[in-house]
């Protein structure tokens, strides 16, 4: 397929919007997605036509959202390659399935003195639920640090685990910096020592291939509201003999089979953990959304966005006292970067006016900050819908601030 | 009579109704002729808990063919396993193994076989062909 | 204001729709509502215009949601008369609302062999979650009964509060059987007894004036969906006392104030409890669907609603051998019912032909059904939008389903 | 001078400049004129921490007047501290008390002043609003 980018800029009304009177350029693709033209009018379209709540109804309307609701769950299935759709947890967000992980998982193989570790380059949503784990169980948190090119050696690795090593989670792509990190020799080395690992793919699955077979991940996460569908969905990927073996997360309606007050039996896998009524218009949405993923291509979307990344990178890299950080090999589309004594705040301020939508401060990567003893960073990460041109426009805008605040 | 005779032979009888109510009034009709499970065989793994409605299953495996009996707590349903029973009962391991129950689609009821109705009859299925592969390994 | 039930009906797309070429008569308003025009509309609307990532972002379209998501809240806080916006934390649902209670509430204040009220016409979703924090903390659960008209027997209460009793949780309204609870009356008495206590309003909030300040509750919960809002959203109302004390229930982005490996600390009030991209799209629609109830007037809605309980009650009890479930002097617009020897199922299927959405089953309410010893009920939930020749069609197919099955 | 004055001032100072460019260049100039905190004062208490930018605030009470110090890590939000300083400074702990800050709003910055942005400005003036109500009870 040709990669049309005229077309593909269509399908998203958004894009054709100007903010003070200049066109939107948006570049905060990694805090979240624009949504193509069909994932908006589908949610549209499900209300005006067909919404009803799932499950257990007996009429028409509830078994059409039912059915939908699990349409979209094989898409997902599909989409990553898992075994079987007992394996798609429909969840609220990554944030959310790495809290369900951390309690469910935690509170069944987590124990004192126990260990978990975890890279540097973590958001803080894979940081946080593991430090209030660790809480509870008395256990412990190490970390895989990264290089200066924020890298993550993986030599290191071999030191971290020990017999108490009981999980290792990591992103596919650090949100700040932009790095690909070498999950599958990670989830290698892990299972050669026995410990399952998570892998949190909130900024990956939008811009590659995820095969959760191949990578043989015990689990993977990801958020609706990255990969263009709406915000409140996403997905936890769970390998059955775990899901299986973990207790309930949130407790109430759907994840039951029967109640009493005496005893409470659950349901299975995989509504055991989809307590109260799901967000399935949402869900049905995100089905639509990779639908729309795969159409494009995800090669195809790759691609287009390596070419960004590359020059996005010259462009910026000619810019006097700009330092680019995150310069791994294996990178995404996102560039991250600070020009010497201007403080991100100023300088997002200026690109606003002028259009360019980027996001500054510390991304919820507060230790990848501290490791570079920066307070933040200015990050313009690229989706598949950006241009060359707009990129033209970030740096004309990055000299007018350099010649505002030098 | 093979399996797909039997299915022939019910997507004819239908054919004359062409509105659903007098479906289900044919349906009702139907759930008489049920074989009825045992009350001694009225049993908790013999049980198949959908969330709307239940359904007791039992084979029994005699000169190489299987006999099912059922019941059902909702007429609809029942009058959908009577059906199911029909076309089944009296088969080899092997026919019921094989068999392709195109007929539910054939007379309009696909609907009760879809697993958002969650009325026990498609795990009833899926019991009907484990029981089928568990007499299979027997013989 | 008048009430135009005509214009009323024209608000929302749904109802104009037909199921088998009969027009859809949704009854089964318990278990979720439709939408109306605006609410719809209004998620189209951001996403098209203004959508991007809450909180910290520099650029308009940042700063346009966050500002909507916080005007949202203020809605909320306004609709159900809250002393402050901190006080009230954006959830998935009801469902979620009363697992970060029971989770958070519960891990600070519920020691061993404490005790905690539940009602017996509790929906499953305000049974579990205290049950698996019972399990986890060696707690006990007292139920509170209700008599054969579905009513709480209040007189009881006094005999189950005892010192150790920490907290008393039960719904306004019963999903199954439609019971209006007589909170302000238990609340009082929880109080003179220095109990908190929670209230589950998934049932309430859309049939009645709620004022938080007035009832004095110490929680009050209930979800989006059930409120002609989008699915996924839900609120959590907390006094600041008691959300202060509390520790944060999901870790992760924007709850959080300082990360280090070493020690994290949380943000204020009520980011705390707001772990994640938040469901910034649905708040917004979920201000949208509050607003439009205040359009309409909720006693306007009450009164509406009251007059096709009492047409619908009057027509169903002509029918012979149908049995009402729930009595109470008090009741929201349900009416639960079985035809003797009929299925609720059979009841259930026959009537969805005849283009009328009812819910049959347990509700998630398996302790009220075990109490009348009925599997299950079938249920017509009536909204504001439904009118009193509908319940002449709801009648119109019963007497045929007393035709086919008798 | 009063309050009112000096904001009249400031209004009349940025009436000149219609484009946003011209506008931040000037509140660049000006975060120079701000009277800088002491460094022995840049302490945890005088730190007001926005998401975005940091905000350092003291105030000293003399002679029945406020005078107020600060920093910004980020230049615009210097500029504008400045500019609330400058209002605000050498005023009584009533005045300040009673000050409705309507020009941020008539110079087109208000979005600066949104809780959105998080820059630590809104906190700051309640900060100033809050010392002037704990000076006003020692007077
Ligand atoms: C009384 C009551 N509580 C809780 C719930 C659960 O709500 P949700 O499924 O939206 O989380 C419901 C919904 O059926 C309800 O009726
Ligand atoms: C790597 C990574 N993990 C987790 C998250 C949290 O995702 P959400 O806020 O959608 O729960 C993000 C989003 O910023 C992320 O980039």
């Amino acid at each position: 397929m040709d990669f049309d980018i005229k077309k593909i800029r269509s399908d998203f009304p958004i894009l054709s919007h100007t903010v003070y009177g200049k066109p939107l350029i948006y570049f905060d693709n990694a805090a979240t997605t624009q949504k193509p033209e069909c994932v908006i009018n589908i949610i549209s379209e499900f209300y005006k036509n067909y919404n009803s709540n799932v499950h257990r109804g007996v009429h028409l309307l509830s078994a059409k959202c039912t059915e939908a609701n699990e349409n979209a769950r094989k898409t997902i299935q599909k989409f990553i390659n898992a075994n079987s759709s007992k394996e798609i947890i429909f969840t609220h967000g990554t944030t959310d399935s790495i809290n369900l992980i951390a309690t469910s998982f935690g509170d069944k193989f987590i124990n004192k003195d126990d260990e978990i570790i975890v890279s540097e380059l973590e958001h803080h949503s894979n940081i946080v639920p593991w430090q209030l784990l660790c809480e509870r169980k008395q256990a412990k948190i190490k970390v895989l640090p990264f290089n200066e090119k924020g890298e993550l050696i993986v030599d290191k690795l071999k030191n971290l685990i020990s017999k108490k090593t009981k999980l290792i989670t990591l992103n596919q792509v650090s949100n700040s910096l932009g790095t690909i990190n070498p999950i599958k020799k990670i989830i290698e080395i892990a299972h050669s020592n026995n410990i399952p690992v998570m892998i949190d793919g909130a900024q990956a699955i939008q811009h590659q291939k995820v095969d959760v077979k191949k990578l043989d991940c015990d689990f993977y996460v990801f958020s609706g509201h990255k990969i263009y569908a709406p915000t409140g969905t996403g997905v936890l990927y769970g390998k059955e003999k775990w899901l299986e073996q973990m207790p309930p997360y949130q407790g109430g309606g759907d994840m039951i089979d029967v109640v009493t007050f005496k005893k409470t039996t659950y349901n299975e896998l995989p509504f055991k953990f989809e307590a109260g009524t799901p967000n399935y218009i949402g869900n049905i949405a995100l089905g639509k959304a990779l639908d729309y993923v795969s159409s494009i291509g995800i090669s195809n979307i790759a691609k287009h966005e390596k070419e960004l990344l590359e020059y996005g990178t010259q462009k910026l890299s000619e810019i006097e006292n700009l330092i680019i950080y995150g310069n791994a090999k294996n990178k995404t589309s996102v560039i991250s970067f600070l020009i010497n004594g201007i403080h991100p705040y100023d300088t997002g301020m200026v690109l606003d006016k002028l259009g360019v939508a980027v996001r500054t401060g510390n991304h919820c990567t507060q230790p990848v900050m501290d490791h570079y003893k920066i307070p933040g960073t200015v990050r313009a990460s690229f989706a598949f819908y950006n241009t060359i041109e707009e990129i033209d426009v970030l740096y004309e805008g990055l000299l007018k601030v350099v010649k505002m605040f030098n | 009579m093979t399996i797909k005779d039997r299915q022939q032979d019910i997507v004819e009888e239908f054919e004359i109704y062409d509105d659903w109510m007098d479906k289900y009034s044919y349906l009702i009709e139907l759930s008489k002729d049920l074989p009825i499970i045992n009350e001694k065989d009225r049993k908790e793994e013999n049980l198949i808990n959908g969330c709307q409605s239940k359904v007791w299953l039992d084979a029994k495996f005699t000169d190489g063919k299987i006999s099912f009996s059922a019941d059902s707590d909702a007429i609809i349903t029942k009058g959908i396993v009577a059906l199911l029973i029909r076309v089944l009962s009296e088969s080899t391991p092997q026919e019921i193994i094989d068999a392709d129950l195109h007929f539910i689609d054939k007379i309009g009821l696909k609907e009760n076989l879809s697993p958002t109705r969650s009325n026990g009859l498609l795990s009833m299925i899926k019991q009907m062909k484990l029981y089928a592969i568990a007499f299979k390994s027997k013989e």
